[in-house]
C-alpha cells in the first residue's frame, strides 16, 4: 500500500513543483539581490549589444577573457554529462547480465532527470550557498541570483559571474558544471545494488542521498565548510581535492560498500554464471569516461588557463598508467592481460588522479595512476573474494578504494609548482611540505569515510521502510529487472 | 530414412562440413546450443568473483540420410570432430518416417 | 526503367559538380567581392605571424575574442553533428527491427554525405544570402563571400567575419553550423517512414525537402525573411525562435506526419510485433542526443557569452525535466516506468525548449520540459492510436507536437532578463509583455504548419513519380531493407 | 621461454619506469631550465590570482588570448583521443568476426594506456625536442621543459608556453595534442593484421614502431627535421601537412601493408565467411571518427582562429564528398549502396584532406573528398582481390591510398588564400605556384613509403624473433583471439 | 503423435503460422538454424574479398500433432511456405512415443 | 534409448538442471527456442501502437536417457518447471536408434 502510494506519486510533487515554482520565482523577480559573495557585474559583450556605444579596449578584452573561459567550461560541463550517459551506462551496462541491462541504463538516464530536477531547486543553494561550516544556505534556491535578471537602471539584462577576476564565468556556467557531479555521483553508487535493487527504492535513496550526503560533502569541502583547504572553519587544515577525490569518488565509493552489504547479494552469486553480457559496451564506456574525465578534471580550474593544461596532461596520463598497472598486474598474476582489466584500469587511474589533478605534476600522475591500478585490481579481485560482499560492478573496489589512494597520494605529491594555493608555502612530502598537507588529506579522508557509512546506513533503513524492502522480488531477480521494472527487453532480434 | 543429430565442438563444425561434402552428403541443418555433460562444473573467477560455467556453447548438426548411408556419416563425423578430450560431444540417431521437399513435394529419399 | 537511371546517376551530377566546381570558382576568385551585409575585415590574428609588426592592445584583445568565441562555435558545429551521428542513429537505430537497423544508419551517414555538399554549393546561399522576404540569393554561391580569400593589397588573406563587433566568428563558421542544422532535419524526417521508404526515394526526397522547405524557412525566421522576429518583412512581427523550433522541429515533425500518412502504414503495422530491437541504442542515443544538444542551443548564441550559458542551462533543465514528465505520466497510467519513456521524454523536453533557450528563465524551463514529457508521451500513446497513422519512429508525436508546444510556450515566457532582444519592451505574457509575442508565435508555428503540409504533398507526389513509388516492395519489407537495399547485414555471430 | 619472458615482463620495466621517474625529475626540479625555443613567460593569469595587483589591458587581453587558444586545442586533444577509443575502437571493432571483437578494442584501449607513457616519458622528447635533421633531443624527457616550475625569483609557478605571440598556448596542451596523435596512428596499423596477430608481439611492434617511425617522421615534417617545408634541413623545399598525411596516414597505411603481407593471410581468407559482425558499430564509429577528426584537422591550426574555421570546413566538406563518392561509384559498379561503402567513403574522405586541411578552399575538397572516396573503393576492392594481400580491415586501402592521394593533391590545390606559409608567394598549381610544391609533396610521399617499408619489415623480424612469431596459433585463430588471449567474450547473452 | 519438422525460409514463417493456425494447429515451437543444402556454395563479395556463404539462415518449425492431422499439417506447411525456389526448405517426420504438458501432466493427445 | 525433449520456461531452466543434475543425469543439451502455443495472443501496446507476441521466448532442453529411467527423467522435469500457468510448456518423448560419444566411439548406454 505505501509502496504503491510512493511508486509514481513522490515524483509527482516535484513535477508539480517544477510547473509551480516559476510563477513564484517570477513573482520575486521585481528587485535583483546583490550577491555579495561572488562579484556580480553588468558584462561587456551585453553592452555591445548596443551598437553606439563605444567599447573599452579592456571592455573587449574583459569579453573576450569571459568567452574564452566560458568556452572551455561549456564544454567541459558537456564532458562531464557525456560521461553519464552514454559514458557510465555503457560502461555499467556492459557488466552486468543482458536481462539487466536497460535498468542500468535507466539509472543513469532516470537520474540525469531527477537529481538534475532537485539541483536546480535546492541543491545548489544547499551545497554551494553561503559559507557557512556545516551546509549551503538559501541564496540560490530556484536560481535565484544564479540566473540573469533584468536590470531597470541599466536597462539591461545583467548576469551574475563567478570566479577572480579576470578569470570569470557566469555562475550559471559554475552551477551547471557542479551539478553534472550531482548526476554522476549517485550514478556510480548504482554500480553496487545493480541487478537487485528496486526501482522506485533506487530513485528515493538517491533524492536522499543527494540532499543528505553530496550537497554537505560539496559544502564541506568546495564551499569554505569544515573540509575547505585552508579555510575558516577546517579540521587538520582542510583537503586538497582539485575535481572529486572526496567529494564524488570516496563518498559514493564507500556508501556503494554500505549499500552491497545491506542490500546482500545476487541470488547466485558466487556459483552462476554473471560475466558481463557485453563487454564491448564496457570498453566504449571506458573511452568515453577517459575523454569526459578531461572535462571533470581539467574543468575544475573552472577557467582555460595554464593550470587546466597541467590537470589535463596529469589525468591523461594516469589514465594510461592505471591501464598498464592493471594489465600488467593482472598478466603476471593469472597469465592473460583482460579486456576488462584494461578498462578497468583506466578508470582506476582516473578515479585516483581526480583530486590531485591540479596539484601534482606529470611523473608522479604515471605513479599515481600505476599504484592505483595494482591496488584496484588487487581490490576487486582478492580484497572482494575474501570478504564475499557483492559489489557487482566494482564501484567501491574502483572508487572507493582509487578515491581514497588518490586523497592520500595528494599530500604526497602535491606541490606548489603546479597550484600556488598556500601563498608560496610547499604543499606535499615529496615537494618539502613535511606532513601537514598529508595528514589534512587523511583527516578528510577519514571523516568522509565515516560520514558516507553513517548516513548512507541510515538513509537506507528509511529507503526501505518507505518502500517496503530495497530489494526485488525473487522472481523479479530471476526474470531480471528489465522485464520485472520496465516491461521491456533490451536486445530483440526480428 | 535416419537423422543423425551431432553435437559437436564449435571449431570443428567447418571440417565437419567439409568432410559430409566430401562424401557427397547434400544438405544439413545447423542449430546454437549450449550443452551440459561430463564436461561441465569447471568455475571461473572474474573480478574475483566466482562462477560456474554449467554449459558450454556446442553446435548441433542435423542430417538427414537415408539407410544405407547413415553409417558413413556417422563414421565421417566422428573423424572430423574428435580431439580425445572431454566434451567432444555426442552423437544421436533416430528414425524418420517422412521427408519432404517443401519446393516439390519430392518425398522419401528423393527429398534429400 | 527511370526508377533505375535515377538510381546512382541522379548524383553522378552531384559529384562532377563538386569536381568540376572548384576550376570555376578559382577563375572567379581574383577580385574578392567585397560583403555588404556582413563586416569583413583583415583578422587580427593573420596580421599577428607578421612579428616584425607590433600589435595594439585592441588587436590583441579583439583576436582574443575571436578566438573564445570561436572555439566555443566550432565545439557547438561538432556537437551538433554529433548529434546525427552517432546520436540520431543510435537513437532511432534502436527503435527499428533489427533487419531494418542499417537502413536507419544509413540515412543518417548518407544524408551527412548529401546534405553537406548540397550546403556548400548552394544551400548556404539560399538560406542566408541577402535579406528578402522570401529566398536566400547567390551571394554565397560556392562558398563565395565565407571562404578566406587572398587580397592583394594588403598581401595577406582575409576572412569575411559575422556577428555584432566584438564577438565576431568567421563566416566560415556560421556556415559550418547552420550546416549541421541542414543534416540533421531532413535526418529527423526519416523517423517517419523508417522500415519501408525506398533508399532512393528518401535521397531525393531530402535533396528537394532540403532545397525547397528547408532553406526557404530557414531564410524567412533567421535571415530577415517574413517570420523573423522584429524583421522589416515580418508577419505579425515575426517569432521568437532561438535555435529551431520552427525551422527545425516543427518543419521536420509535421512533414514527418505528412510522410508517414502518404507512404501508409508498415505491413503488419497494429498486429506484429515491431518492438524497438535495441533499446540500449536508443538510451545510449538519447545521452548523445542530450549532449550534443548544447551545441545545438547554447551554440545558436553564435558566441560564447552570458546567454550561452543561459541557453545551455534551460536546455539541460528542460532535458530533465521532460525525463521525469514522460516516466510519472507513464508510471500513473500504466503502472510501470519505461526505459524508452526515459529517453524519449529527455528528447520531448529538449525539443521544446530549442525555440525558447535564449529567452526563458530556468523555473520556466523546468515546467515546459514537464509540458512536453507529458504531452508528447500522449501524443506518441493515445493519439496516435486513435488516428491509427504509423509515425513509425514518431518523429512527429516528438518534435512535431514537442516543436509546436515550444514555439508557443516561448510566447508565454520569453522575458527580457534574458535575451533584450526588442530594445527594452518586454516580451511574452508571463514577462508582461502582452500577448503580441505569444501571437507572433503562434502565426509563425500555423504558417510553418501550413508550409510543410503543402510543400510535403506535393514533394513526396514528385518524388513518387520519378522513382516509381515511394515503397519497398511487399518482399523487400518482409526481407527487411538491410538485405534489400543494401545488401547487408547489422549483426552476424561468427 | 623467451615468449613467455617477454609476456608480462617487458611492460614491468616501464611500470617501474613510472615509479621511479618522479623521484628522478623531482631531484633535478630546482633550477627550471631556459627553454630557448619557445617563449616561455610568467602567464598572466597567474599573476591575477594576487587581487592587489593592478592589471594592465593587455595583461587581460593575453591571458583572454590563452583562454580562446587553449578552450578550442584542449578540446581538439579530447576530440582525437575520442577518435581511438570510443572511436575506432567501433569502427574497427564492427569490421571483425565477433570471436576477435574484443581484441581489436584491446589494441585501442591499451594503446591508449601503453603509447601515452612512452610519449610521457619520451615520445614528446624525440619528435619535438631540439630542431637537427633526423631526430629530437632530450629536452623534453620526462616532461622536462614542459610541465609548470615552481620559480623561486617570481615567487610564482610559470609555464613554458608553445605558439607565435599572441596566439599562444601551454606547451602542455601541444604535448598533448601531439601526444593522441602517438596512439591513434599505431592503432590504425592495427587494422591490417587484425584477427590473427598475438598481443604481446602486437605490443611489443608498436613500442618499437613508434619509437624509430613515428617519432623521427614526425621531427622530419613538423620540427625542423628534413621534410619541414621550407626548413633549413629540407629536401626539395619540404612537404606541407597540415594535420598528418604523411606522418600518421602514410605511416600508418604502408606500414599496415608491410605487416598484413609479412603476417599472411587469415586462416580462410577467401573462402570462409569473414563479414564484419556488427556493421552497426562500424557506422556509428565512423560518425564518431568524423566528429573527431575536426579536433584532428582544425586543431592543427594550434589556435583557435580564422584559419582554423576553414580547416574545419574543407574536413567536413572532404568527408561528405567522399561519402558520396564512394557510395556512387559502389552504386554504379554493384547495383547497391552498401552502408559499409557510406562509411568508408567517410574516412577516405577525412583522410584525403588531413594533409591538405589548412591549405585549400571549400571547393577543391569537395573535388578531393570524391576523388578519394572513388579511389579508395576501389583499391578495397579490386586493387586488394587482385594482388591478394590480406589486409583484413584495409587499413592501407584506406589509410595509405587516401593518405597518398592527400599529399599529392595538396601540391595541386594549396593556395596561399588559405595560409600564407610561404610569404606572399604562391602555393600549389592551381594557386599559380607552378609545380615546386607538388614536387616536394611527391618526395616526402617516396621517402615516407620508403621508410614505412623498410623500416616496418625490419621492426616485424625483430619481433617475430623475440616474441617466437608474429601470430597466434592456429587453434587460437579458430577459437577467436578473444577467448584465446584474453579468455573472454564479446557477447553473452543471460 | 508424430512431429513435424519443417525448415523454411525466414519470411515465410508468418503465413506458415498464420495456414496452421487457420487449420487449429494451437501450438509449435520455433527455432533459428542455420542450412546448407542445395542452395549453398554462393559466394559473395565484401570489400574486394570472396567468401562462401556455406550457410543461410533458415528458421525450424516444430510441432507435434496426432496421426490423423499430420497430412493435414504437412500440406499446410508445404503450400504456405512454397517459393518454388532452391532452398524452400525439407519437412522431416517422426514418431512420437509420448507427450505431456507440463502444466497439468496430462499426456497423449490431450496434451497437444 | 529416450529422447526426452522439454519446452520450459526460461527462467526454471536452472532449477530443472539443478533437479536432473539430482538424479543423476549427466548430460544434457539447451537450445533457445520460440514457443506459440494456449500463451499466444496476448497484445501488448508500445507506444501506442498494440502487436500480438505471438511467439514467447522457451528453452527446449534435450536429454538421452536409457529406457529405464526416462519416466524418472520426466517426472523430474515436470516437478521442477511447473508453475501451474498457461504456458509451462511440454514434453516430447522419441526413441533413439542409437547413441554415440564421439571422443570414444562408445556407443548405445555407455555413450551417455
Ligand atoms: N544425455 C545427454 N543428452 C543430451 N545431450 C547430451 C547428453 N550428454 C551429453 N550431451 C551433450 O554432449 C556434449 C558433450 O558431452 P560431455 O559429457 O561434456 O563430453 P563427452 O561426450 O566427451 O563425454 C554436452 O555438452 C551436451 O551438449
Ligand atoms: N539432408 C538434410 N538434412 C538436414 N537438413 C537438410 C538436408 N538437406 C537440406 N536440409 C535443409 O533444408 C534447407 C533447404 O535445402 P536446399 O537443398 O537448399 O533446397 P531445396 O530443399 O529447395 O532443394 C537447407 O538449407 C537445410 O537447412
Ligand atoms: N503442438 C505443439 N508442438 C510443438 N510445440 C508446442 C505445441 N504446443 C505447445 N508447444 C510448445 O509449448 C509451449 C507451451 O504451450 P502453451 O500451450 O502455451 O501452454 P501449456 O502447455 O501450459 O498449455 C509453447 O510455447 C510451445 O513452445
Amino acid at each position: 500500500m505505501l509502496e504503491f502510494s510512493l511508486r509514481g506519486y513522490s515524483f509527482a510533487v516535484l513535477f508539480a513543483a517544477s510547473v509551480v515554482c516559476p510563477t513564484v520565482v517570477i513573482a520575486q523577480q521585481a528587485p535583483p539581490q546583490k550577491i555579495e559573495t561572488e562579484s556580480a557585474e553588468v558584462s561587456g559583450t551585453e553592452l555591445a549589444e548596443e551598437p553606439d556605444q563605444e567599447l573599452s579596449d579592456r571592455q573587449i578584452a574583459e569579453s573576450a577573457a569571459l568567452a574564452g573561459h566560458n568556452a572551455w567550461m561549456l564544454t567541459s560541463t558537456a564532458l562531464v554529462l557525456f560521461m553519464t550517459a552514454p559514458g557510465l551506462a555503457m560502461f555499467y551496462g556492459g557488466l552486468v547480465r543482458s536481462k539487466n541491462v536497460l535498468s542500468v541504463l535507466m539509472q543513469c538516464v532516470f537520474l540525469m532527470g531527477l537529481m538534475t530536477v532537485l539541483w536546480a531547486l535546492y541543491g545548489y543553494s544547499f551545497a554551494f550557498g553561503g559559507d557557512g561550516p556545516y551546509f549551503g544556505n538559501g541564496e540560490y534556491l530556484f536560481m535565484q541570483n544564479v540566473q540573469r535578471t533584468w536590470d531597470d537602471a541599466a536597462g539591461a539584462a545583467i548576469t551574475p559571474l563567478f570566479g577572480e577576476y579576470p578569470a570569470q564565468i557566469p555562475t550559471l556556467t559554475h552551477m551547471l558544471f557542479q551539478g553534472m557531479f550531482f548526476i554522476i555521483t549517485p550514478a556510480l553508487i548504482c554500480g553496487a545494488f545493480a541487478e537487485r535493487m528496486k526501482f522506485n527504492a533506487m530513485a528515493l535513496f538517491s533524492i536522499l542521498w543527494g540532499t543528505f550526503v553530496y550537497c554537505p560533502l560539496c559544502h564541506w569541502v568546495w564551499d569554505g565548510g569544515i573540509l575547505t583547504f585552508g579555510g575558516d572553519h577546517s579540521i587538520a587544515g582542510g583537503a586538497l581535492d582539485f575535481a572529486g577525490g572526496t567529494v564524488v569518488h570516496i563518498s559514493s565509493g564507500i556508501s556503494a560498500l554500505v549499500c552491497a552489504i545491506v542490500i546482500g547479494r545476487r541470488r547466485g552469486f558466487g556459483h552462476e554464471d554473471m560475466r558481463p553480457h557485453n563487454l564491448t559496451y564496457t570498453v566504449i564506456g571506458a573511452g568515453m569516461l577517459w575523454v569526459g574525465w578531461f572535462g571533470f578534471n581539467a574543468g575544475s580550474e573552472l577557467a582555460s588557463d595554464e593550470l587546466t593544461s597541467s590537470a589535463f596532461a596529469v589525468t591523461h596520463f594516469s589514465a594510461a598508467a592505471g591501464v598498464l598497472g592493471w594489465v600488467i598486474y593482472e598478466w603476471l598474476t593469472s597469465g592473460k592481460p583482460s579486456v576488462l582489466g584494461a578498462a578497468s584500469g583506466a578508470v582506476a587511474g582516473l578515479v585516483c588522479i581526480t583530486p590531485a589533478a591540479g596539484f601534482v605534476q606529470p611523473m608522479p600522475a604515471l605513479a599515481m595512476g600505476a599504484i592505483a591500478g595494482v591496488m584496484c585490481a588487487f581490490a576487486c579481485g582478492t580484497i572482494k573474494r575474501k570478504f564475499g560482499y557483492d559489489d557487482s560492478l566494482d564501484a567501491f573496489g574502483v572508487h572507493g578504494v582509487g578515491g581514497t589512494l588518490g586523497a592520500i597520494l595528494t599530500g604526497v605529491f602535491a606541490t606548489r609548482a603546479c597550484w600556488d594555493i598556500a601563498d608560496g608555502s610547499k604543499l606535499g612530502v615529496i615537494d618539502g611540505g613535511g606532513i601537514k598537507v598529508l595528514i589534512g588529506q587523511i583527516v578528510a579522508t577519514a571523516v568522509t569515510w565515516v560520514f558516507s557509512i553513517v548516513a548512507t546506513f541510515i538513509l537506507l533503513k528509511v529507503v526501505a521502510a518507505l518502500t517496503g524492502g530495497l530489494r526485488v522480488s525473487e522472481e523479479g531477480e530471476i526474470r531480471g529487472l528489465d522485464d520485472f521494472d520496465h516491461s521491456e527487453e533490451g536486445y530483440i532480434i526480428h | 530414412m535416419k537423422k543423425i543429430e551431432a553435437i559437436v565442438r564449435h571449431f570443428k563444425l567447418e571440417d565437419v562440413k567439409n568432410a559430409l561434402s566430401e562424401q557427397g552428403i547434400a544438405g544439413m541443418t545447423i542449430t546454437e546450443v549450449r550443452g551440459f555433460g561430463r564436461q561441465k562444473g569447471h568455475t571461473e573467477t572474474y573480478r574475483g568473483t566466482e562462477y560456474a560455467v554449467d554449459f558450454v556453447p556446442k553446435v548441433k548438426i542435423e542430417v538427414a540420410v537415408d539407410h544405407e548411408r547413415s553409417q558413413l556419416v556417422i563414421d565421417t563425423i566422428i573423424k572430423a570432430a574428435q580431439t580425445g578430450q572431454i566434451g567432444d560431444g555426442k552423437i544421436f540417431v533416430s528414425d524418420l518416417s517422412e521427408t519432404i521437399r517443401i519446393r516439390t513435394g519430392e518425398v522419401g529419399n528423393e527429398a534429400l
